[in-house]
């Protein structure tokens, strides 16, 4: 291949990452919808199907209790496991009392608290990602939306005990990523994750916020693309049409992926775990490098392999 | 897990279990009279309703061997530690020296401001350990200290879950800086749980303030908190004092430190042992210790080791043919 | 000796003690206005004289910088160490800016964040305490007051790095514990260690605002008094007259004992200096015992000599 | 410590250190005019005042490479990783495609949105990464992401202090989620100096925003702000449309996050360089590797096991002898 200096050609790196990502903007905007379908399964309804004895805890043991994010603790397969989604309303009053699952730093506090109580129960954490995003008002800055963000993921990082996180939805941004820092991350088939909501982007990129299906479009956010680019580690399948046809079969799916899983993280020395995982997230991305001899070097979202060409 | 019959002598103890709370006490008959809805009740009616008002659901005190006796399987529990008793480092007198003050709660029948027992609640086994308000306000003294350590030990040693029932004032004034040392002390119970990976369940009942809410009662693992409970370190009137600020009446009150973010439900007494019973069932460890499933797939060490340095597999052509069998790469742990 | 039964006369157990508490009113209540002398020295007087180089870090990283907390990082006998102290105010402006060294949840929260720090860089933990007590207001018990405590105290449990406690004035109730748990807790000589205020006592037991010379008295709150009973480690001498006559003098006698203990604590492994830590706040207290048979046991703070008699 | 030289040709370095901001781009002429007082200064007098209005102080954008030239002994430092390169992941296109952007950005001068350098200030040894506002405004994507992990993992190596600067508006959105993913990248980061027991200061400049802001920006050990900078992880506009809400034109800047508790200082430039070596030589750990000094005490330890063991000494009535002459029971350490 051409070696490319700055300025230069980009070089095609689907190869490298598993193909293209996949580009029909048809395929991708239906994708978008089903993640946001609103009869979709939200959190309450996986847990309840998954682990009928479960405790909800409140509170970030600070000034509030954000309804945007649930967490607790449940009997799973024999065991105490630790759930923790961002849950949006299904109806109108629902919705603005969970605050379209956009949640204040509050609520990824009271997802820490829970994490650290899953770590001294040596119980698994498993969080399920749904969100447009980290809620975006003066009191969220206020209260250091940031730095509750960073300080989630910061703790994720650390935790000792096997941890899966599971794009259920729509995740978007920060907010999203704030509980996707686990051994797993893994998307249901027809779950999106993204950088930003199609919304956001259009009004940035575009400056026109009914761009909106031509910025979901341009990101490919879908499963299959994240599991290219190693964002995903698998895809979960969802029921024919979808998720939303059927909650119990969507929730039968989950769980059979969660809990083999669960088994295999179990397996692993916590230490050596917590290593992986970090690693997990070392790798992820891509770039080009340009030796001063004006080669240039591919390196993809693994560098266990050889990348260079 | 079979139900084990404790076997322990409780006709003693059964002699302390009514120990009737001071408001109850000032009536001169056998009557209670709810300060909510003023409905007037007999203290045994009272009683079989766990101290609630059946009219209103007013949750009235309870002692700490009655509270023992509600939450317990069968009203049977096996009661820890009598022997403690308040000590006067200070020699402290205010309007009558402490031992005086120690003699008539004694006197009442209960050994301290905290009981703590062995117990079963829905046939799981656990180390509860009760404040009683009617002991010099429940107050936090040496002995409630001690008590305290020593029930989260036993918690942690015996790997069963450690519940506490509040009801106190603060620390004991009478016993100085020596009183303020035990908040201390119960942090360093919840260490113990904490190395054991034992939980701590913490239930705030009427009321839960000062140097009791500053210290464990605030960092349990599950805190649940009556309806109408106070929970504050300062008092409403103390802060009013202070402050000059005029507070709302239901200020610190159980349902209102539910919205703050310090409790996680908001528990109706009568609802209790059963919401106990059923967060111990969640909570319960697996049989086997840590480790041995890590030892049982440990088989596929190998394995596992070549997934870590495995890189991406080469599989976008045939990944939606996996994705739709439920099949994907990485195999069950998904990729590497 | 005669044994006690239930409501039994009490023991005296001050010999255990290694004395009984020194109850003269006049020694005491002086004791107690030197410890709250307007000229005494504050957190930072003594950490301009003990490390000029010092950072001081601001924030508690959620919402808020409590002034009523100092808190940073100094360079102090060749080696980073982190201070956090309970600042009074020297004039009428700064009482009320460092709201009379009452600090709220975001004090103690602020407190927590730069112990964290040391715990990251191995930098030991001064504390110096001096406050009538946590602030009493309606927002600090909003902002869970009762546990930035618990957990104040829980983080010092388990810091790795030595700490040292010092009350250098008025230690007061929850408010002054919460930056008190430590491998060691010193004295200065004309401090203070309570569980009250003197005016809180008053108005709480004699039920009478004018009583606080009497209640203060009660208490007996002097740094001997504390060290006879367990609660200091030990009592570090004051300049002639009082620390207020000399801030120099007196920060290099407490600079004599922080080194010389630092030295001392550096030498214990992290884990067991843990254990020791706990093992110190475990054991102190005075309770009788009464068993079956009916013979009275004392067990005073310490049970690592003999006890029974 | 020595003072050691450090051999690096800057010669290239020097031909990009002028990057100008975009704000300065717009000006026809040499001249650069003050948004906050007006005043017109040429653009070398601004850069040797380090692109602070001499008039009023407001903090003007400063590049990547003057800011390292800024802050490094002598203008001196050497600069990492110039051979990483933005791809396109996503062949993503949106006014127009992402390589065409990253070229007109590479034109400039700048390699990436994030440099990254071995430099001393004061003498003291460090690893700087700085971002550059003017690539693509200073957005996060892989290089950004890849070359900021490095930097932290040489830190812990070299156990020197990391130093970043930031200003930046986020995720790099034409890298998509890979781009969201470089906040983890940096966290990873972080966990390398904190596993180190590196110290890690963060300079928040103008302006920190989104996924930067809710990354490693806000975890700093210690937190330097510039005047005026915007610190926000939603920005006042985004703001204003979401909630409606109007907000004080000092929404989000730096003066008000210290009020937040987000930021340890405001740091006006002209100090900065000062103030970093001034915190390096605080930080700095002891000559000795820890530990070296508890062998150098280690000879007291049977000593120091009896102590701990021994109970309290039965010295009451020597004490007020020994407080006077300094000689307290226990020794050194105080009673055990
Ligand atoms: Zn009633
Ligand atoms: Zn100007």
């Amino acid at each position: 291949m051409k070696p490319s200096g700055i300025g230069g050609r980009f070089r095609r790196i689907t190869h490298r990452l598993g193909g293209a990502p996949d580009g029909d903007a048809g395929d991708i905007w239906k994708a978008i919808q089903l993640a946001r379908h609103a009869e979709r399964p939200y959190p309450l309804d996986y847990i309840q199907r998954l682990m009928p004895d479960f405790e909800e805890l409140h509170g970030d043991r600070l000034r509030g209790d954000d309804h945007a994010i649930v967490a607790g603790i449940g009997r799973y397969h024999g065991q105490p496991v630790v759930v923790i989604g961002q849950q949006k309303g299904r109806d109108a009053e629902e919705r603005v009392f969970r605050n379209f699952a956009m949640s204040g730093p509050g609520g990824y506090r009271k997802a820490m608290r829970v994490m650290a109580l899953a770590d001294k129960l040596g119980a698994p954490v498993i969080t399920l990602i749904d969100t447009p995003g980290a809620f975006a008002g003066a009191e969220a800055e206020i209260n250091g939306q940031g730095g509750a963000i960073a300080t989630s993921m910061q703790t994720m990082m650390r935790l000792n005990v096997p941890t899966i996180a599971v794009v259920i939805g729509e995740g978007s941004s920060g907010g999203a990523l704030a509980l996707g820092i686990a051994d797993r991350v893994v998307m249901l088939e027809n779950s999106t994750y993204s950088v930003i909501s199609p919304e956001g982007a259009a009004a940035i990129l575009w400056r026109d916020a009914a761009k909106a299906q031509l910025a979901a479009t341009a990101f490919k956010p879908t499963a299959a693309n994240c599991y290219r680019w190693g964002v995903a580690d698998a895809v979960v399948p969802e029921p024919e049409g979808g998720a939303h046809t059927d909650h119990d079969a969507a929730a039968r799916l989950l769980d059979g992926y969660l809990s083999r899983t669960l088994r295999t993280l179990e397996a692993i020395p916590p230490g050596e775990r917590r290593l992986q995982r970090r690693e997990r997230f070392r790798r992820i991305g891509a770039h080009r490098e340009l030796p001063t001899g004006g080669t240039a070097i591919v390196v993809g979202v693994d560098d266990g392999q050889s990348g260079r060409s | 897990m079979a139900r084990r019959q404790i076997q322990v002598s409780i006709d003693r103890l059964r002699g302390h279990r009514d120990t009737p709370t001071p408001r109850a006490q000032k009536l001169p008959s056998d009557d209670r009279a709810c300060p909510k809805c003023s409905s007037h009740y007999r203290s045994e009616e009272m009683r079989r309703n766990l101290n609630v008002c059946p009219a209103c659901g007013h949750h009235f005190a309870v002692g700490g061997r009655e509270r023992l006796q509600q939450l317990s399987d069968d009203g049977v529990y096996d009661e820890l530690w009598t022997e403690l008793r308040a000590a006067d480092p200070l020699r402290f007198v205010d309007l009558q020296p402490y031992p005086k003050r120690v003699e008539a709660a004694e006197a009442k029948g209960a050994s301290e401001a905290l009981v703590c027992a062995d117990a079963r609640i829905g046939g799981r086994p656990c180390v509860i350990a009760v404040m009683d308000f009617a002991f010099l306000g429940g107050s936090m003294g040496s002995v409630v200290g001690e008590k305290f350590a020593r029930a989260c030990e036993r918690a942690a040693e015996r790997r069963v879950p450690f519940i506490t029932v509040t009801a106190s004032g603060g620390a004991r004034m009478q016993e100085g800086v020596l009183a303020l040392m035990q908040m201390a002390k119960t942090i360093v119970g919840f260490e113990a749980l904490a190395d054991a990976g034992v939980p701590s369940i913490v239930v705030l009942a009427h009321p839960t303030t000062g140097g009791v809410w500053a210290s464990f009662s605030s960092i349990g693992d599950v805190t649940y908190a009556e309806p109408g409970a106070l929970i504050a370190f300062s008092g409403p009137r103390v802060i009013e004092q202070t402050t000059r600020e005029k507070l709302p009446d239901d200020f610190g009150m159980a349902e209102r430190q539910l919205e703050n973010g310090h409790v996680d439900a908001v528990v109706d007494r009568r609802q209790l042992a059963g919401r106990l019973a059923r967060l111990m069932g969640i909570l319960e460890l697996p049989e086997a210790p840590p480790g041995s499933l890590a030892l049982q797939l440990a088989q596929n060490g190998t394995e596992r080791a070549a997934r870590v340095a495995q890189a991406l597999p080469h599989l976008s052509r045939r990944l939606r043919d996996r994705i739709s069998r439920g099949d994907h790469p990485g195999g069950e742990g998904g990729r590497p």
